[in-house]
Formats: C-alpha cells, structure tokens, sequence
C-alpha cells in the first residue's frame, strides 16, 4: 500500500484537558499551508493538475456557453434584413466579444484543461513539473475572463473586432473602456498561457516515465507539446502589441497615430505573428485527441505516427510564415503576397497529411462507432471542407474577393468549430469515464452528435453562399437591396443559418443533459478501460489516485497499454494478436506493485493570490492608480511568500505528532 | 511572472527524481522563459526599427545619443555580467560570503546602470524628446524603458537573494538558485549589448 | 467561533457591499462604483486578516487553552517600533509645517512602524519558543520586507546616483563620475572578497559609509539642482520664426538622413539637376506643375536630394488659423531623404489659401515650385 | 483465450449500438457529398445579387474568376475524394467481429506518395497565382486616376486634373477643369483603365465592388492602388469590408460606368457653374437655410452667401472629426445619399435604373433625381435626425475625446419648415 505524505485530514483537538505549554508545531494558524483535501478549499488552493484541469474545463464550459448565447444574439439579429435585436453599438461588442470568449476563454483553457490533465498521465508522472506555477496559470485565466467579461456592466466590451486593428482601437475611434478591458484581459490571460507553455514543456521533456522516448509518446503528449512551443514564442509578440496599446490608450503614445508618421498595418503584422500560430494553437489539440481516439476504436496504431508528428512539427513551425495571409488585402505589395500565397499553399501539405493518416488508420481497421469516435469521424470531415475552402484563399487574387465576407467566417468556423471544437468533444466523451469514473450516456451522445453535426452544417454551410453573393463580415445590419434573388439570395440564407445555430445550441444543450444525467445518483461506475484503450493514462484507476500510478510504468512500446494487454502469437511476418489480460488485471498488476512513500507537492495560498494581484492591477490602470499600487503590492507579497516556500510543506505541516496537538491563541 | 517562480518551485529533488534530459526542470524552464524573452524584446526592437526614422520635424536619434556616456554605462552592465560569474563560481564553491559579496556588487552595478538610464532619460527629456513627441521616441523609451524594467527587478531579485542567502531562508539547491538568477542576469546583458549596438551605434 | 472584532469587520464589509450594490444600481458612477468596491474589498481583506490571525485557531476560544494560557504566554521582547511609530508621529506634525513631502515621508514611516509592531506582538505570543516565534515572525515578514526593502534600496541608488550625473558641469564629467564610480564598486567588491578577515559588521559599515556618500552626494547634487540641458529646437520652431533657409540651423546638426516606409508615401518629391518633380507611386511618371492631394488626411511626403548640395525641403501652408505657415525638415543631404507628413484642413479654392499664394511644395534656394491642389 | 472472451462479452452492447449508427453514418455522407456538390455549383446560378462574387464585369474580376473557377473545382474534387474514402471505410471496416487487424504502423510508400500529390496539386495552383497577382499589381497603363478617401462612413472621390487639362482623358467642353469632388457613388468612363489611389481619413476601410475587382484596404497615411475597368455600362454595387466602426454596416459604394458620350454629358453637367434658386422659391429660402444649418460642413461649389454675396466655404474640419463632410454640389446628380445606404429615389425609379439594358443606362442614370422620383421618405427622415438613422459617434457625451467635434451627422433639431425648404434646394442641385 502506498503511504501518501498529505496533511491530515483531522482537526488536531486537545486529547485531555490538562494545560499544556504550546508546542512550535501547532502554534498558529496564519500563513500556515493550506491542508484540506476536501472540501471548497481543497479545490482553491489545490496544486493537483487533475483538479485543474477539472476546473479549467468547468470555466471554459462556462464561457462556452456565454460565448454561445453571444452568437444565438448574433444570429437573431442577422436573420432578417435590417435587424432591430441589437443596437450596432452592441452588435459591434458582441461579435468582439464572442471571438475573444471562444478564442481566448473557451478552445485554448479547454484545451488546457486536456493537457493538465492528461499530459502527466499519458507520460507517466505523478504531476506536472511546477504545480504552483500550473495552479497560478487556471486563477490567471479564470481571473482574466471574469477582468474581461466585466466590462459589459462597465461601460461596455471592446468594439474593435478580436484582431482589433488599428487606429479603430483608439481612444477617438473607441471612446469606451472596452478596448482597455480587452488589452489587459489579454495580457492576463496571456500570463496565464505562457506560464502553462513553460510547465508543460518542461513536463514533457523532463519527466516522462522510464522507457518513453519521444518517439514512443502518445500524438496528444506530442501534438500538446508542439502547441505550448507555439505559444511560447506567440504570446510575447501579442504582448508587445498589447503593451503598445495599452500605452497609446493610456499615455497618448503615438504607436498607430498616423498624424505622427505611424503605420497602422504594424499593428496587423504584430497580431497577425500571434494570430496565425494562435490558429493552430487552437486546432492541433484536437488533431491529438482524433489522433487518440482513431486507434483506439479501429484497434490499429496510428497510420504513420512519425509522419503525423512531423506534420504537426511543421504544421507549428510552417505557421509563423504565412501570418500576412490575412492581410492579402492590406495592400502589402505583390511580392509579399506571392511569397505568403505559396507559402501559404505549402502550409496545406502537412495538414493534408494528417487527413490522409487519420483516413488510413481506419483503413482495414475493425471501427465501433461509439460517440467518440463518430465524433473524431465528424473532425475529419468537417475539417476537410474547412481545409479546403482554405485552399481556395490561399489563392491570393481570389482571397481578395473573399476575405472579410462571410465566406471567411464559414471558412475559419468549420476550421475551429469542426476541426477544434468537435475535436474536444471527442475527447469528453472519450476521456469522461477516466475523469469521472462516469460514463457519459451513448444514447444522448448521439443525440449530442447529430445534432450538433447538423446544426453546424445549417449554421456555417449557408455562410459560405451569403459571403459568396458578397456580404462582408461584422455588419449589424444586412439590407434587402444587395441581398439579390433566387435560390441563393442572401436573406433565405441567412434564415437558414440563424436556425441552424439554435440547432447547434440544441445539441450543446444535450451535452449538458448528457451530464447531469450521467453524474445522477445511482448510475453505474464507469469499467476501468471501457473502450479497449491504449496509452498510459489506462494504467490506473478512474478517476486517477492523487498520486495518478501506484507504480511509475515502465514503457516498451508507442500503444504501451495495448501491448500489455494483448500478444503477437504470429511469426515472421504474419502477425496474430490475441488478448492476454483485461484492463482491470493491468490495472490490478500495477496496484500489487506499489511504490511506497511517495511526496507530492503541498496546496498553496500563493497562486491564487497572486492570480488575483492581476485582475487587481488591471481596474487600477483602466480606473484608479492606487488600486494598481495595491495589486502591485499583493503581487510582489505574493511572489516572495512563494518563493519562501517550500514546495512541499515541511514535516511539522503534516500529521501532527500524538499528544502534542493543542493550539494556543495568539495574543499580540 | 516565472522568473520568480521558477526559482522556487523546485520539482521534488530531494525525492531524488530523476529527469529524462538530465537537466533540472528549474534550468529548463529558466532557458525557455528567456528563450519566449527573446521574442519580446524582437517585437520591441523590430517595432523600434520600424520607426526609428518616423520623427519627421522632430528631434531624431542622432542629435540626441551621447554614445560615449552610453559606452560607460554600457561597459558598467557589462561589468556585472563579470561580477555575477564570480558569484556563481562562489557559490559552486559554497563560500556563502563571497556569493554575497558578488552578488552585492553585481546589484550595484546593475542599479548604477539604472541610474545612468534615468539620468539618459531626464537629459533627453529636457532636450525636449519626450515619451510622446513622435514615433521615435514612443517606440525608444519603450524599447529601453522594456529593458530598463528587466534590469530593475533582476537587482531587486539580486538584492533579495542576499538577504535570502543570508538568512539561510533559499528555497531549493542554493548553487543552482544563483546560477538560474545568473542565467537571467546575463540574458538582461546580451540584450542590452543587441540594443546598444542597434538602437545606438548603428546610424539612423 | 468569531471574535468581536472580527464581527465588526465583517459587518463593516457586508455593509460595504450592501451600499456598493444600491450605488451601482441606484446612481450608477463609475467612479463612485469603483470607490466602494475598492473599500469593500479592502475591508474583506481587513477582515479576512483578522480572522485567520485571530479567529483560524481553533482552540482560540478554548476554555481549555485560555486557562493554560498564563503559562505559555512569554514576556514580550524590547521593541523599537513603537519608538519608531512616536517619531513618525512627530515627523507628520513637523511636515505639516514644514513641507508636505515629510509628511509622507512621516506617514510611510508610520504605517511600517505600526505594521512591523503588530507583526512583533502576534508573533511574540504564537507560543513559548522564542526561536520558534521568530520562524512564524519570518515567515511573514520577509515576504513583505525582503522585496520593498530591496525595491527601497534600488530606488535611493538610482535617485541619488541620477541626481549626481545630473549635476555634474559638464557631458563628459558624467562619464568620468560613471566610470570611477563603477571602478570603486568593482575594486570594492574585489577587495572585500579578498580580505577574508574582514567580520560582516565591519563589512556592514563599509557598505553604509558607501551608501551614505552616495546618498549624500546625491542630496547635495539634487539641491544644487541640474546643470543647464540645452533644449534643441525643432525644425517646427524654425519654421515657426520663418527661418526655413538654405543656411544651417541647429535642428540639422547630426539629422538623420534616411526615413522608413516608403510604401506609405503619397507622393516622392525629388529635386535633380533638372530641377523639381514628383512621382505618384505606382505610377512612373515624372511630373511637374501641380499635385492633388486629398484635404483632411495625412499625407506623407518624400522629399529626395539628388543634387551635389544640402537642400532644405518646405511646405508652403497657407496663413490659416490653427496652421503653421509652413513645414520645412533638416538640411537633406546628397542623396539624402526626408519625410514630411502634411495635413491639409481647407481646400485650396478657399479665398484666404488663394490669397496666400496658395499650398506649395518648394525647396530652399530652388524656383522651381509644385503647387498643391486640395479637393 | 478465457480473457479475450470475457472481453467480448463486456463489449457487446457497444456492438450492437453501432451497427445502427453506421446506416445513419452513411446516409449523412452521402448528404454531405451532395450538398458539397450542390453548393458549388449552384452558387455560381444566384440571380441579381449585386454583389456576387462569382459574376465578373470588369478584367480583373474576369482573370480573378478565371483563376478561382478551377481552384474551387479541384478543392470539390479533393473534397468528394475524401467523402468517399470516409464513406467506404464506414462500409467496410465496422466490426462485425473480424480478428483484431494488423498492427501495421505505416507504409513508407504510401505516405510519400500521399505528400507527393497534394505538393503536385498545390504547385500547379500556386503557378497562375503568382502570376496574377503580378498582373493584377501593374498599374502601367492607367488612363485615369480617381483619388478616393475612406471616412467613417463613406467614400469621397476627387478626379484628377492631369496637366493637360483632361479628367481621365476628357476635356469639359465648358470650362477649364477642375477637380470634380463627390461621393456616394463613382462615375467612370467605359473600356478605360481606372487607377483609384485611396487613403483614409481615420480608420481602416476597404474598397471593394465585387463584380470590378477584389478589394483593397485604405489605411490613413498610405496611399493604395485598385484597379477599376468595365466595358458595360450599369452601376456596380460594393460595400466596405474592413470593419471600421459603428455604422461599418452603412458604408456602401457603387461605381457607375458610363459611354464615353454619356460620360461626357456627365463631367460637363459636373463643372457646370453654380445656378442660385429663383428668388422668391421655396428652394430659395432652402439656400439660406443651408447656408445658415449645413454649410458649415457641406460644401456646394460656387453657393454665395445670399447676405454677404461672399464665396461659401465649409469648414468641416472644425466640426467632424475626421475632417470632412460629403460635396453636395450637384447631390441629385447621384442616387443615394449618407455613404450610399439609402436611396434617393423610390424603389420603382430605383429598379428602372438598376435594371435597365446597358444600351439604355446611360440617359436613365444622367436623368438624375426628379421630383418624382425622390424617396423623400428616407431623405426626410435623415434631415430630422441623421444619428437616429444611421447609428453614428454623434453621441454628445462621447465628444470628450474627439475635443467636442462629431463623427458623423449631428442631431441639427431642423424643423418641418426648413427640411421642406432643404429638400427643394437639393432637388435642383444636380
């Protein structure tokens, strides 16, 4: 049996009521680690990345819904001509907002949420490499998206538009604190990705499990990786653009005033280095989990493992020449278009790639159709049109014709919501049972599926016809004099996809169901490996233990859980797999050999704290300076209370010693 | 944020763990912190670069630099990148006193460095180039202020370290604490020099 | 389970709540909103503060350990603070009639003394063991103390040391002070780390009579006030007094010569031995005579010399309300470009531009002259 | 064997859950397929969008949809590929019990070849790419240059004057030429090489007329080229396309091409001189009221003052922010109004235009504005409140920032009276 070092859970009381001189274990309660293992507390001031990552998918969830209920707001407006449901002022705000919140607060922290959670089990370890630093990056994130969802009840959002070009963004052209709240609510959140990028990457180069090659990772460990690299080297360039406006909102300096000489396409080229990787940064997650989710139920490898990490290498790498295809338009010069064009085109190749491997691993598989897997099947098909209608602007001539229409919004949705968001839907229903030891209801999975698989087909699809015949993104209002007539006019259309969108939000609103059903008391405990899995996070118990392995796995194989569970019986060349032990007996096998005395990291108060300095920090520069000099001060008491402490708590923090548990009320 | 952090946050050594690369997670993240700096001070200098010209009636950086002043306070930053060597080679040898004894230096190096940057700042000010006179000079302070920041809180870090040394109160391996402080120290350096010699010595 | 005081803290901050809530919905300021969540969040920290000093023990309203409590409670050390917070006191009565900067200086002194008290007298009474009270005092105050006091530190360097270059005669006496003082530093440090003998108090002293020097020095610098710091003129100001000539004026010393963005240009003036014309980008033509710019809008101007003389590159403006008369740049070198970037607010039909001669884009020296027309 | 078994067992109802899920995987593919399909071909057959993107009237548009045309076949094609392996595999590779497959990880051969194909495609597009993007950047042979500068929320043009006295190659009959300014809607010459340099006046716009050209952005402080050409005269609808603020959705343009005779009727009824309303007319009494509630922004050309006899000249830029307000000078000459959003004729009149023969547009277009024909109801409601309208920066409590000027058109408070007097007046200015 393992011996955990965690703080005890009892309250330490007096054993007799004989005076007792007070012992320097027990004395005080301030500033005394955080002990609690259940409970409210335990989950605010925790440190486990599992819990985390619960509650980074429990926020982003939450602004997936507020993000969501922002388009259904979009879409009624545009559903007939001249909608009269929003004002421009906030139409404007609301398709700002809704591409920061499902940029920013949604796909990225859920994503996150995949990673903390599954990067330490999939590369055998008991945690991430800097728990404090993973705890501080979930305040900063929840923290920044409360910071910039504020500013509707303070005065309104930002109205720019997510790449909020420049000089729109200034104080003249954008007199409300919108811009500001969205400026600093990203440098929040941005604290928060870089911090989870340098953990993460660390994690994973340092602390795999014996025997796991880089080589022998799971793609989702591989595809994680690639993305925190990317926002390793994104988020400082989208940091110097913040900071430079920041500076011309707050300080009237003159970055993008173009009576001062300045040229406002610097702002586009600073955005758009962050913007293109932040583009697959958002996607190649999701890549992981099809890429997960394809073996497991065709019961064959990945097709082509090396390729697909190269692919998704290059994908990254590829990614940071070709951000000016978004700026086709921007008059450039046509040796730089030419030059992003076929860049751009090439960009198509490792993406095309993985399509092709995804496709060939189902290839002579032997497919169960559960809802994951209908689920990573939608990925690729929806991906595809999104990949392919990027094709077509990649073409510069006719990007000209099509950017900012809505054929580019259909374009990047079935991009982000096909590729990405489907994809991380998959990996609810895939990983659910592990996380929860709860299967989600297959039955209302399919519901889940089609509905949401219809419903964005009737959303996005008819965009690609209305920007066609010629309706430019990011307008209140659509008139019937250019919506033309016919099977394709742009006002039958637009109907369609409005309806759509309900749909869409019909099938979400299953995935909801989905939950509160399957969480009801009484339904069954999820079996240990309920889709004949394949990676490491198999190799323990659902949900994990704290410490997440009984014993650190040794591992021989790409697909170690499979190859445990399953033997070659062919010879030479014929190959003839047969099933040696269950899920459970592995499992079972693992537990018999426990490691004993195993430390993990303590909880702290620090990160949280420190986390809230920000939001702090972010009214004092839009409202007050003294609030800044407060949120400073809490930032640097916190910084230095964290670097005093030790990471894990010292022994007198943990069971306190017999007969000496009585606490003396401090009396200055 | 992580600069601080990494210090301390210490992944379980005494546990004995070993890592996959050999390296410390500390010095791992220490070296990707600075490697996603590099990117910050690119932007700032590209952003410089862009608009160094941009000052049209205004004053331009050539009537203003006094490179001879800068050289010094340039050779003084420098200065400490040696001086901070010595405090890590003491600490490698732990003699605890010199450690400190460099480390002090290398902090009043650093502030002097600050100090002839504020004095830079207050002169051109009065020469009449301020923050937000033109393009100029909005993208200069920013670049150098950007610096000028990293070297500040690199000296509060240095400072503290001492006290933290002295009261026996370092979180983690203390060679390895002063050596991740160094590692940042001399990024602080190079990056000055990349300044120097872009933003000051190459002409307009 | 709360003590009183805790009560009355936490009542203040429900109550700061309740107000924050009828304010937002009722009158609805921004300033005023942010006022009170600022005091209703101070007043929660106050408050959490409170509890989990006082109220998070568990065994604080124990019959069972206030009855021990005579015996484990220690008599308190000797402490300097309350000292301290006397003279801040007197420091703040004296800055009231002296200047209000000792006031805060006064204050400040106040708030750490009395923090820095409380501090002392909880951890005093934490428990019986003085090498353990100190533990629970550290642990608290170095988080707080260690970076302000290095923040401090940096601070009075950096002021003291600013204020002695700034002091100083002359440009080059600056650096003389930068590199001697940099040298002391480093021989300082050397010689320190060689002496081994030398005990840490005297090495104490050392450091403060440095830092003392310094500090001085920079008192009596910062008193002395600044040496003169020329202002350089712009070629605005010239252009202001009409002094936009073919002669040098002190705006040309050390111009730069080169400007970014072309691509940005509306126009690329350049005089050659021919003479004076102008080329729309994206279209190679040469032209002469008269150019149409748009009004209201930022248009960027080149101006190229590719004659063997500096030349001056002018803008005639018209004499309008709110407009300089003209805009001249730098001497432009051979081979030299400048930008000038141009805001026309009145079209050029207007009678008091007609009268003015009218919008004209000229060069020192040179007739030639293209003259500008604004739709 | 006993462990394989009870796997089975315990999978078994997953297996009969999927067969049924594979009829319906099917039959959503074969959708798929076909809406694919019929999508693309379809979206070429829209009937009378103006601005569709897929209906070239002019060279550019031509050699943009010569290019894309392919480019979006191919995709489809691609795309059907896809569909089809996807749909086979649901076909064929359900588990209906066969042994576990071979662990294969890859073919090397395979792969290459699936890299070799899409880099083949890719460069067979990428080729005619560069190329025209080349052509469509080479601005040599312009014949015409219009100047057009974004504001928010409209477009103004101004024609050069070239030195020899022509506006794109022709002479006004009258008068010497002189800049012709005007808005809303761009006048030029059939089969002639249109160069429009555009810049801003405060944000980002975008140029765009569909059916012309792709679109260029115009960013304040960098001028930028767009080529315009047609050879069929009618009126070519676009709108702005680079976000630019609030009534970013009320910045519309349209280009109307004219015979090179109809375009010469129109330069000369541009430069025509200033013609004062009869004294003693309702429109007269409409001078004075504008001279008095609009022309502090509104320039007309030649307006006298009718008190001083003085040269009225606007002063926008001490009142809108960005710097200037639409010409009015010959405003009925146009058909729309407030940065092309509304129409100032009836939708009747409106269609009659819009719809007539390019043989017949040119008279239909020069006729202009009549009594008649005027949408006074839009007009009218645009007098009595301009932000109310058309959602605009106007707000008096936002003017802190712009130093208490507008963006966009006031609230004036003009009365009945006088917006009876201002729609006589603008009636004869065309």
């Amino acid at each position: 049996m393992a011996i955990i070092e965690r703080p005890s859970e009892e309250v330490a009381l007096a054993p007799s009521s004989v005076p007792e001189v007070a012992t320097p274990s027990t004395s005080y309660g301030i500033f005394r680690r955080p002990v609690e293992t259940t409970g409210w507390k335990s989950w605010l001031f925790t440190i486990d990345h599992k819990k985390l990552g619960i509650m980074y998918g429990v926020v982003a969830m939450f602004f997936f819904i507020v993000g969501g209920i922002e388009a259904l707001l979009i879409r009624l407006q545009l559903a007939g001509p001249n909608g009269t449901v929003l004002s421009a002022d906030k139409y404007n705000q609301m398709f700002t907002m809704h591409a920061t919140t499902m940029v920013f607060l949604f796909v990225m922290p859920m994503a996150a949420a995949f990673a903390n959670y599954f990067v330490p089990l999939q590369i055998g370890a008991r945690d991430v490499a800097f728990p404090r630093i993973n705890a501080f990056g979930f305040w900063a994130f929840c923290f920044g998206g409360i910071f910039l969802n504020t500013s509707w009840f303070l005065g309104g959002a930002a109205d720019g538009g997510w790449f909020m070009y420049a000089p729109n963004s200034s104080v003249a052209f954008s007199p409300s604190n919108g811009v500001d709240f969205w400026g600093l609510g990203l440098q929040i959140t941005g604290i928060a990705s870089l911090t989870g990028a340098i953990n993460l990457i660390v994690t994973v180069i340092n602390m795999r499990a014996p025997g796991m090659s880089l080589m022998k990772m799971p793609i989702f460990t591989w595809m994680v990786v690639v993305v925190q690299f990317l926002l390793l080297f994104a988020m400082p360039v989208i940091t110097v653009a913040l900071f430079m406006l920041m500076f011309q909102r707050s300080f009237d300096a003159t970055f993008f005033s173009v009576e001062a000489g300045a040229d406002p396409l610097l702002w586009q080229h600073l955005f758009w280095i962050f913007g293109h990787p932040e583009v697959y940064i958002i996607v190649l997650p999701s890549f992981g989990i099809v890429s997960e989710i394809l073996p497991v139920f065709s019961k064959k490898p990945l097709f082509g493992y090396p390729l697909v990490v190269f692919s998704g290498a290059a994908i990254g790498f590829v990614g940071w020449g070709v951000w000016a295809h978004h700026m086709f338009a921007s008059g450039l010069g046509p040796i730089s278009v030419a030059a992003f064009s076929v860049a751009t085109m090439a960009i198509a190749i490792p993406t095309g790639v993985k399509i092709v491997n995804w496709t060939m691993t189902m290839w002579g598989g032997k497919i169960k159709f559960t809802v994951p897997m209908l689920y990573a099947v939608g990925v690729i098909v929806q991906f595809t049109i999104g990949g392919l209608s990027g094709v077509t602007h990649s073409v510069a001539p006719s990007d000209t014709q099509q950017t900012d229409t809505y054929y580019i919004v259909a374009h990047f949705h079935y991009v982000i919501f096909g590729g990405a968001v489907l994809g991380l839907f998959a990996g609810f229903y895939y990983w659910w049972p592990k996380m929860f030891g709860k299967m989600l209801s297959e039955r209302l999975g399919r519901w889940n599926f089609w509905l949401t698989i219809i419903g964005m087909n009737l959303t996005f699809g008819p965009m690609h016809v209305v920007g066609l015949q010629g309706q430019p993104r990011r307008m209140y209002v659509w008139t019937e004099n250019r919506a033309g007539e016919g099977f394709f006019n742009i006002g039958f259309w637009n109907l369609v996809a409005s309806i759509g969108s309900f749909v869409l939000a019909l099938g979400v609103l299953t995935f909801l169901i989905n939950v509160v059903i399957s969480h009801r008391k009484g339904t069954a405990k999820a079996p240990l490996d309920p889709w004949d899995a394949r990676s490491l996070e198999w190799i323990t118990t659902s949900p994990p233990k704290e410490h997440n392995f009984d014993r650190i796995p040794t591992v021989g194989h790409l697909d170690e859980f499979f190859h445990r569970k399953y033997e070659d019986r062919g010879s030479g060349d014929h190959h003839e797999f047969h099933q040696v032990a269950t899920g459970e007996e592995v499992v079972a096998n693992e537990e018999a050999h426990a490691e004993s005395h195993i430390h993990l990291p303590s909880p702290s108060y620090w990160p949280i704290l420190l986390a809230l300095s920000l939001p702090i920090m972010g009214y004092g520069i839009i409202f007050n300076l003294f609030l800044l000099f407060g949120g400073a001060v809490l930032a640097l008491v916190s910084l230095y209370g964290w670097g005093l402490e030790p990471h894990t708590a010292g022994d007198d923090e943990f069971d306190p010693p017999t007969g000496a548990a009585l606490e003396v009320a401090a009396h200055g | 944020m992580a600069d601080t952090a990494v210090h301390s946050d210490a992944h379980i050594e005494h546990a004995g763990h070993h890592t996959s690369t050999g390296l410390s997670n500390n010095k791992l993240a220490m070296w990707m912190f600075l490697g996603s700096e590099c990117l910050l001070f690119g932007g700032l200098i590209s952003t410089y670069m862009l608009y160094r010209g941009r000052h049209s009636a205004n004053l331009g950086p050539d009537q203003v630099w006094d490179i001879p002043f800068t050289s010094s306070s340039s050779f003084v930053l420098l200065m400490s990148s040696l001086t901070m060597v010595l405090a890590v080679s003491s600490a490698n040898r732990d003699d605890d006193r010199n450690t400190k004894v460099w480390l002090s230096v290398t902090a009043l190096l650093g502030a002097l460095f600050v100090a002839g940057q504020v004095y830079e700042f207050t002169s051109f000010y009065r020469e009449g180039l301020g923050f937000t006179t033109s393009l100029f000079s909005s993208s200069f302070y920013t670049l150098t202020g950007f610096h000028g920041v990293h070297v500040s809180v690199g000296i509060i870090m240095l400072m503290s370290l001492v006290g933290m040394i002295s009261k026996n109160k370092v979180v983690g391996d203390k060679k390895e604490v002063v050596e991740l402080f160094g590692l940042y120290w001399h990024f602080v350096d190079v990056v000055w020099i990349l300044i120097f010699t872009l933003v000051y010595l190459i002409p307009a | 389970m709360f003590t009183t005081g805790s009560k009355l803290l936490l009542g203040a901050t429900v109550s700061a709540l309740v107000g924050t809530l009828l304010y937002g919905l009722l009158v609805g300021g921004i300033m005023g909103t942010v006022g009170l969540v600022s005091l209703t969040v101070g007043l929660a920290c106050v408050a959490g503060i409170n509890i989990s000093t006082r109220d998070a023990n568990v065994a604080a309203e124990d019959a069972v350990t206030t009855s021990g409590l005579a015996a484990s409670t220690l008599r308190p050390n000797a402490s300097i603070w309350p000292l301290a917070f006397g003279v801040a006191a007197a420091v703040i009565v004296l800055g009231l009639v002296v200047h209000a900067v000792v006031v805060i200086i006064g204050i400040v002194l106040m708030l750490v003394s009395g923090l820095e008290w409380l501090l002392q007298s909880w951890s005093e009474g934490a428990s019986s063991d003085r090498s353990h009270n100190r533990e629970v005092r550290s642990r608290l105050a170095y988080t707080a103390e260690m970076p302000v006091a290095a923040a401090i530190g940096l601070g009075l360097i950096v002021f003291a040391f600013s204020r002695v270059m700034l002091g100083v005669a002359t440009k080059s006496a600056t650096i003389v002070a930068f590199a001697v003082v940099g040298s002391i530093v480093l021989l300082g440090g050397a010689l320190i780390s060689r002496s081994r003998g030398l005990s840490t108090p005297r090495m104490f002293g050392i450091f403060s009579v440095a830092g003392v020097v310094l500090l001085g020095g920079g008192a009596v610098m910062g008193l002395q006030g600044e040496r003169d710091i020329e202002a350089h003129h712009t070629t605005a100001h010239y252009a202001e007094l009409d002094e936009c000539g073919t002669e040098e004026i002190s705006a040309d010393e050390h111009a730069s010569q080169t400007v970014a963005g072309k691509a940005s240009s509306a126009a690329e003036v350049i005089l050659d031995d021919s003479g004076l014309f102008y080329e729309l980008p994206g279209i190679n033509q040469k032209r002469t005579g008269s150019i149409q710019l748009p009004r209201s809008s930022a248009n960027n101007i080149l101006f190229r010399n590719e004659t063997n003389t500096p030349r001056r590159f002018i803008a005639e403006l018209a004499e309008i309300e709110g407009s300089p008369a003209r805009l001249c740049t730098a001497l432009v070198e051979e081979g030299g470009v400048q930008l000038l970037t141009i805001h026309y607010p009145v079209p050029s039909f207007d009678p008091v531009v007609e009268e003015s001669g009218g919008y004209a884009l000229v060069v020192a020296g040179v007739d030639d002259r293209i003259e500008v027309v604004v739709p | 064997m006993s462990h394989s078994e009870d796997h089975d067992r315990t999978m078994s109802p997953l297996t009969t859950t999927t067969s049924r899920l594979g009829r319906m995987g099917r039959r959503t593919t074969l959708t798929a397929i076909a809406v694919t399909l019929g999508s693309a071909v379809l979206a070429g057959c829209a009937t009378n969008a103006p601005q569709d993107t897929w209906k070239p009237a002019g060279e550019n548009a031509q050699k943009i949809q010569n290019l894309q045309w392919p480019v979006f076949l191919t995709a489809g094609v691609v795309g059907v590929i896809v569909m089809a392996a996807i749909g086979i595999i649901v076909l064929r590779f359900r588990d209906k019990g066969q042994p576990i497959p071979e662990q294969t990880h890859g073919k090397a051969w395979l792969e290459y070849m699936f890299i070799a194909i899409p880099a083949v495609i890719l460069a067979a597009i990428a080729i005619p790419t560069v190329g025209l993007v080349m052509a469509l950047n080479s601005t040599d042979d312009t014949e015409c240059i219009i100047n057009v500068t974004g504001q928010q929320w409209w477009w103004e043009y101004d024609y050069e004057v070239s030195a020899d006295g022509t506006i794109c190659g022709f002479a006004p009959s009258a008068v010497e030429a002189s800049p012709i300014i005007t808005s809303g809607q761009v006048v030029i010459p059939a089969n002639t090489k249109v160069l429009l340099r555009g810049t801003s006046r405060d944000v980002i716009h975008s140029y765009w007329i569909p059916r012309l050209n792709g679109k260029r952005d115009m960013v304040p402080g960098r001028v930028h080229f767009l080529r315009l050409e047609s050879d069929t005269p009618g009126i070519y609808a676009g709108q702005c396309t680079e976000f630019c603020g609030l009534s970013h959705a009320n910045m519309r343009m349209e280009t109307v091409v004219l015979e090179s005779g109809d375009f010469q009727k129109w330069l000369d009824n541009e430069l025509e001189p200033y013609s004062a309303p009869a004294a003693g007319t309702l429109a007269a009494e409409g001078e004075a009221t504008f001279v008095a509630q609009c022309s502090r922004c509104h320039q007309v050309n030649g307006l006298l003052d009718p008190n001083k006899g003085t040269l009225v000249v606007s002063y926008p830029d001490q009142f809108v922010y960005s710097g200037a307000s639409p010409n009015l000078t010959n405003l009925m000459g146009r058909n729309t109004f407030a940065g092309a959003s509304w129409d100032l004729l009836t939708p009747e009149c409106r269609a009659d235009v819009w719809d007539a023969t390019p043989e017949e547009f040119g008279a239909k277009y020069l006729a202009g504005v009549t009594p008649e024909c005027l949408n006074e109801i839009d007009l009218r409601e645009w007098l009595r409140n301009a932000p109310a309208k058309k959602p605009m920066y106007a707000d008096p409590t936002m003017l802190d920032e712009t130093d208490g000027k507008t963006r966009g058109m006031p609230y004036l408070g003009l009365s009945e009276d006088q917006i009876d007097q201002l729609i006589a007046y603008l009636l004869e200015r065309k």
